[in-house]
């Protein structure tokens, strides 16, 4: 692929995501009043119109930038000023493979809704993922603060072991639809899955009325248990409650980004936000079918609509309908880590590593054996 | 793309950064890192060497990439035990300067 | 020159001057283990370059994403802020090994020499996960058991030498 | 060649005991818990008498079928396999029923399961050590297990496995008491002694397979060697410079082998000390199995012994001459289990005598009776002991004929067949080896035949006086156990009533043609016909019937003189022995102390080899040499040659370590690139 294409489309994704991001603090803050039983975030107003709050990021954003960057004494300068971007950066580029549509031809030229779609996709987002290890660890030992150092250590342990569960939870994926690019994957999910059709396994045959009963065929009917590791592992990555150790408000006031402020606290906190982003658009993409619609796939639509609307309008429609879909389960993904976040307690340090090592690695070997047994029983 | 002779050269040069790293460093985690960058380095002459006989699609050769897969495989492990040997040395010695450790001296 | 050439060559230069940058900083540890971050770094981008992904990936996950984190998480564990160790006979190992180095470099250099053939087109499918792992699973199957054992007894090892008191 | 019909469940027989034997090694050397004995017991005779069900069904299935085609083989596995090409030998875990090999585990499981349920009278008070009980039965059907083996091989190397497995076991049996030096001495003497005869099997062995391999057909299955044997019949081998045939050297080889095993002269010396164990050992292992083993080999190599009359010769004169020998000093035993033991070397030597001179039938024929009438024996002095309270010595018996009174029936059974009672088993397969050596072509085989006359003589001598010692005249037990005398227990007694029935009427497989019509039992020889498609007899019968007759009635003749003589000395006049050893002391102390063998090997062989292993070997050169130069020479030439120089490399500056592994690596990659 072209670089400048990519350059391009990375460009587009920045400005997309990077508005995404503060409309997300709004989004946490309304969720946790509406949890905690409070009106929230209304306070913050032009003219006195406060317009739900959505002021609020706007607020914010004209705050931080304005608070004067401190560095603190003793502190390595260099290393200092750039954990903020090593820590941000990753979590932006990892957009680049997440499909936000399909693939669709208008007569002769082709559109791919997605900036870079390698073969290697879901490699990809784990080798960006394991690079922003560094900002933490960074940012954590160039502050010269020993909570900081704490911090650091303890996200540094974090992600490195998560990372390993991250990785043999969704082989199983690899192995149902044995691809690793993103867009197949979603592809493969565009279609119905046949509840009854483990009878033919065993010899039988599936009855007509029965042959009805479909699901579709998203990831997560096929790997439920590695959804769930999947997604707890992704959050754990993200270090936010209930997984939020290295920051461990608690008893690390601030963890490894404790002696940051102004922008460069923001591009801490944005990075977060941007995360979650990520993770909503990676377990999307990956267990709940991507842009795919339930029960009407992409030749459906085209050819339905198609045959009395025209085949570009009908192709058009069909992008614009991804979209929102794609875009629908985002924020349902978004809205369930916001729920998780606010529902559970935090972890204790030796809580968060036992379930790692201890719970959720076991897991995912299991659940790669029993899928590779089903497999072998299923598709001979 | 670029001749291979320049990859290996790159190659070279890294390798003797990284040996030069291992020979003068006192400091043991910098020698074990002065010792990754050299795998590194033969890593990078196997992908460049495999680059120039890929073989066909019907029968990739693709030995260099798999004996850099398994070169991956050892620098894991042996950063594993290095580190290892390096907190327990911490432990013992309260340093990780080289000319330290110097019990098996006659 | 094409993009990809210079492509080559600034990240050629970069994964050298990092590395350089490794080697010769005294001061700080950190510093070292971070520049050699981005020799890694450069080298996966030249593997993308030379059409190995898959190892390009895994040079990330597994060199950056792991081994370095180790690296750091064991300096920042032990605190190791500076290495100011006493003045030894230092000049001699640097000349010692620098003179070395130039002779080792300049060997390789010659036993390389130009004269390889021209780079062919790659196959289709060439560097990607599918014919690697064809291969790792069948021709070099053994290759995989072992490294597997090797793992295995890294982490042993590795459990043993860090445990505080084995009995 | 007969064609091998495959079966599948013959290696269950072997197979059966030796589950019963690992078992109770691992509940005695790893579990280390005690088993309930019904346990014990349960296991391994059910495993044996399911072996004995087995043969039973094997011998049916064999009679099944076409006389010609008398072979059944279960190939298990490839054992050993080795070469390429057409020089490829693969020695399986294979085993062939023949005739010969039939007759043989009926024999061995059929003795072998009365033998373990009299053990289990036996060795119920053996309060000895507490494990002892599941270790004897243990090492009985690993015994069971390798005799089983070795008798069933389809091979010779698997032969050597059962041959060597029962070399151990008769080790293992005799030093049973281990705690007694005495004991354990008997035992390693067994072993040294089968040792010599089983390193001249494998000089054999090798022999007969290099010449196969030279010939084109390297091989050690049994029928392959025969279907091959015409290609090295002329074969010959140069040994210091004389050339002989080869079929002689490995004949003789093989008998050497058969010699240390069935206690042949000169290697016999082992098999009366071997009294040391339990009696049913010696039973089993002593009369009945292991010592017939040799027996076996040499009939079942017979196409080998048939064009080999020089080692054939020599296995006959060894064989007549261990008769008269073993039977001269068996005379003057006082030691009930001794004069047995010598008797059995007697008889060995009666088998072997018959072999050498072709009668390969009359030499199986008599294996198969001896085995019953000695087990008895055996079996019925254990009976004797145990009623004296372990008393072993005939000159404190005596009178014993109202305290027994149903022992000394089947005693008298025994001793009746072994003398060759008209109408008893003995009778009839003796004869049939005398009428075989008379018929030969030996070189001095009318020697030989007066040779076994007269054994049958002195056997019935030594034979009438052990009975008459042991159950008539006066009581002289000691004090203390004299009130004690009582018949021993069922489990004892019903295996010997057993073993007695078949002494008498076992002479009944192979009853002479000549009796063939007074008893009804065919035309024929039926042992003989039974066995006629693998052995090959020598030469037919081309006596006269009234020469046979005559032979017979000699036989019985001598024997009855035998007997009376014996009444005469030791019941009519009890002092007489006495007086005759006095007056002809120097001959009566020459046979009582065993020709002095034990001592003159002692001097020649174990003194002088005990005298230059401790002298030489072991402080010359294993002080010296050994651990002098070789061990601490070299540890103190590196550590010289560290402390002298070496140390300065060793300086501690791990950057100097580096620089030089640098250089050596440049160094050979520099090297392996010029």
């Amino acid at each position: 692929m072209p670089i400048e294409e990519i350059c391009k489309t990375l460009f587009i994704i920045l400005v997309i995501v990077a508005g995404l991001a503060p409309i997300i603090t709004w989004i946490e803050r309304k969720q946790s009043a509406l949890m905690q039983d409070r009106i929230g975030a209304n306070r913050a107003d032009i003219g006195g119109i406060t317009v739900l709050g959505l002021l609020h990021p706007m607020a914010d954003v004209l705050k931080l930038m304005t608070k004067e960057d401190v560095v603190p004494q003793g502190a390595n300068r260099m290393m200092h000023m750039l954990a903020p971007l090593i820590a941000a950066l990753p979590a932006i580029i990892a957009f680049g493979v997440i499909p936000w549509g399909g693939i669709y031809s208008f007569g002769d030229t082709t559109i791919k809704m997605v900036a870079a779609d390698p073969d290697w996709g879901l490699l990809y987002i784990f080798a960006i993922g394991s690079i922003a290890t560094y900002g933490a660890i960074m940012a954590g030992w160039a502050s010269n603060n020993n909570w900081s150092l704490l911090g650091g250590l303890r996200a540094s342990a974090q992600m490195i072991s998560y990372e390993v569960t991250l990785g043999l939870s969704v082989v199983g994926i690899f192995m149902v639809f044995e691809t690793l690019k993103l867009t197949d994957m979603v592809m493969a999910q565009d279609t119905t899955l046949r509840v009854f059709g483990f009878i033919e396994v065993f010899g039988g045959t599936v009855p007509a009325f029965l042959d009805w009963v479909r699901l579709p065929a998203w990831g997560i009917f096929y790997q439920p248990l590695g959804f769930v590791m999947f997604l707890t592992a992704m959050m754990a990555e993200n270090k936010r409650p209930p997984f939020d150790a290295p920051e461990g408000e608690s008893e690390l006031i601030a963890g490894y980004f404790l002696e940051y402020s102004g922008m460069r606290f923001g591009l801490f906190y944005m990075s977060e936000f941007i995360e979650v982003i990520v993770i909503a658009g990676v377990v999307s993409t990956i267990f709940l079918g991507g842009w795919a619609i339930p029960f009407l796939d992409q030749a459906t639509i085209i050819g339905g609509i198609g045959s009395f609307m025209g085949e570009g309008f009908a192709t058009g429609l069909c992008v614009i309908l991804h979209f929102m879909t794609f875009m629908l389960k985002l924020i349902v993904m978004i809205w369930l880590q916001m729920l998780l976040r606010w529902t559970l307690p935090r972890f204790r340090y030796d809580q968060v590593m036992n379930l790692c090592w201890k719970g959720l690695l076991p897991l995912s070997i299991a659940n790669i054996l029993i899928t590779g047994a089903v497999m072998l029983l299923v598709r001979g | 793309m670029v001749p291979i002779e320049h990859v290996i050269g790159l190659s070279s040069i890294l390798f003797v950064i990284g040996m030069i790293g291992a020979a003068t460093r006192r400091n043991l985690i910098v020698v074990l890192m002065s010792i990754e960058l050299m795998l590194n380095a033969v890593n990078l002459a196997f992908i460049g060497f495999n680059r120039l006989w890929p073989g066909t699609a019907e029968a990739p050769a693709l030995d260099g990439q798999i004996f850099v897969l398994m070169v991956i495989t050892v620098a894991a492990a042996e950063v594993a035990v290095g580190l290892g040997i390096i907190i327990s040395m911490i432990r013992n010695r309260d340093s990780v300067n080289l000319e330290e450790v110097s019990l098996l001296r006659w | 020159m094409e993009v990809s050439a210079i492509l080559f060559y600034i990240f050629a230069v970069m994964a050298v001057v990092s590395a350089l940058g490794m080697v010769l900083n005294v001061r700080n540890t950190v510093a070292a283990s971070l520049s050699l971050v981005v020799t890694m770094i450069a080298l996966a981008a030249i593997y993308v370059l030379l059409e190995a992904y898959l190892i390009a990936v895994i040079q990330i996950m597994v060199y950056a994403g792991a081994i370095v984190v180790l690296f750091l998480f064991v300096i920042m564990l032990l605190n190791l802020r500076e290495d100011d160790f006493a003045p030894g006979r230092q000049w001699l190992v640097k000349f010692g090994a620098g003179l070395l180095g130039v002779f080792v470099l300049i060997q390789l250099l010659k036993l390389v020499g130009p004269g390889l053939p021209e780079v062919p087109v790659v196959p289709e499918g060439y560097g990607g996960y599918r014919q690697l792992g064809i291969l790792l699973y069948t021709d070099y199957v053994l290759l995989v058991e072992m490294a597997s054992l090797l793992l295995l007894s890294a982490i042993v090892g590795a459990l043993i030498l860090a445990k505080r008191n084995i009995d | 060649m007969v064609t091998p019909t495959a079966i599948s469940w013959l290696h269950w027989i072997p197979v059966l005991p030796l589950i019963a034997a690992v078992y109770h090694g691992l509940m005695i050397g790893i579990v280390r818990r005690s088993t309930p004995r019904w346990f014990v017991i349960g296991l391994s005779c059910g495993t044996v008498f399911l072996a004995f069900l087995a043969s039973c069904a094997a011998f049916g299935a064999l009679i099944g079928m076409p006389e010609d085609q008398r072979l059944l083989v279960d190939d298990v596995y490839t054992w050993i396999g080795s070469g390429v090409g057409d020089q490829v030998i693969s020695a399986n875990v294979a085993f062939a029923l023949d005739p010969i090999s039939a007759l043989m585990i009926l024999v061995v499981t059929g003795v072998g399961f009365l033998i373990h349920v009299y053990s289990i009278g036996y060795m119920d008070d053996d309060q000895r050590d507490d494990k002892g009980f599941q270790r004897f039965f243990c090492y009985l059907n690993l015994f069971t297990f390798s005799m089983l083996v070795l008798v069933l091989a389809d091979n010779l190397p698997l032969m050597f496995l059962g041959w060597e497995g029962v070399g151990l076991c008769s080790y293992l049996l005799i030093g049973f008491w281990y705690s007694d030096s005495d004991n354990a001495y008997c035992g390693s003497k067994a072993f040294v002694v089968n040792r010599i005869g089983d390193f001249a099997f494998l000089l054999g062995l090798f022999a007969l397979f290099a010449a196969l391999s030279d010939a084109g057909t390297p091989t050690v299955t049994f029928r392959e060697i025969e279907a091959n044997f015409d290609k090295i019949v002329d074969a010959t081998v140069t040994i210091l410079g004389t050339q002989y045939r080869l079929v002689n050297v490995v004949g003789v080889c093989f008998f050497i082998g058969a010699c240390g095993k069935s206690a042949q002269l000169p290697l016999y010396v082992w098999l009366p000390d071997a009294m040391a164990g339990p009696t049913p050992v010696s039973a089993l292992i002593h009369a009945a199995t292991m010592v017939t083993a040799g027996v076996y080999m040499v009939c079942r190599m017979s196409f080998l012994y048939a064009v080999a009359p020089e080692a054939s010769a020599v296995v006959a004169w060894t064989g007549g001459l261990t008769a008269v020998f073993a039977a001269t000093i068996a005379v003057t035993q006082t030691d009930i289990k001794k004069v047995l033991a010598y008797s059995t070397v007697s008889q060995l030597g009666y088998m072997f005598l018959a072999a050498g001179c072709g009668g390969y039938t009359a030499a199986m024929f008599h294996l198969g009776t001896h085995a019953f009438f000695k087990a008895l024996l055996f079996l019925g002095a254990g009976a004797v002991i145990l009623a004296m309270h372990h008393e072993q010595n005939i000159e404190k018996m005596g009178g014993l004929w109202k305290k027994l009174p149903r022992t000394k029936w089947v005693f008298l059974a025994g001793t009746l067949a072994i003398i060759g009672f008209p109408g008893f088993s003995g009778f009839f397969s003796k004869d049939e080896i005398l009428v075989a050596v008379w018929v030969s072509d030996v070189p001095g085989h009318q020697w030989l035949y007066w040779m076994g006359f007269a054994t049958a003589g002195i056997t019935a001598f030594y034979m009438a006086r052990l009975f008459f010692m042991v159950f008539l005249g006066k009581l002289r037990a000691a004090a203390d156990v004299r009130g004690q005398i009582h018949e021993p227990g069922a489990s004892v007694f019903y295996p010997l009533a057993v073993l007695a029935f078949l002494s008498i009427v076992g002479g009944i497989m192979g009853v002479p043609q000549i009796y063939g019509d007074w008893l009804s039992v065919g035309d024929s020889n039926s042992l003989a016909s039974w066995l006629a498609p693998v052995l090959p007899e020598a030469a037919p019968h081309a006596l006269e019937h009234s020469t046979e007759y005559l032979m017979a009635l000699g036989t019985v003749g001598i024997a009855a003189s035998g007997v009376l003589v014996a009444l005469f000395l030791y019941v009519r006049n009890p002092d007489l022995p006495e007086k005759m050893a006095q007056l002809l002391s120097g001959l009566y102390k020459l046979v009582f102390n065993k020709y002095y063998v034990d001592e003159v090997y002692d001097a020649l062989i174990v003194r002088p080899t005990v005298a230059l292993s401790d002298t030489v070997l072991y402080q010359v050169i294993d002080t010296r040499v050994i651990d002098g130069v070789a061990i601490n020479g070299s540890a103190n030439a590196v550590r010289s040659l560290a402390s002298g120089a070496l140390k300065y490399l060793q300086s501690g500056l791990t950057q100097g370590y580096v620089f030089l592994m640098i250089v050596g690596a440049v160094a050979i990659v520099g090297w392996l690139l010029r």
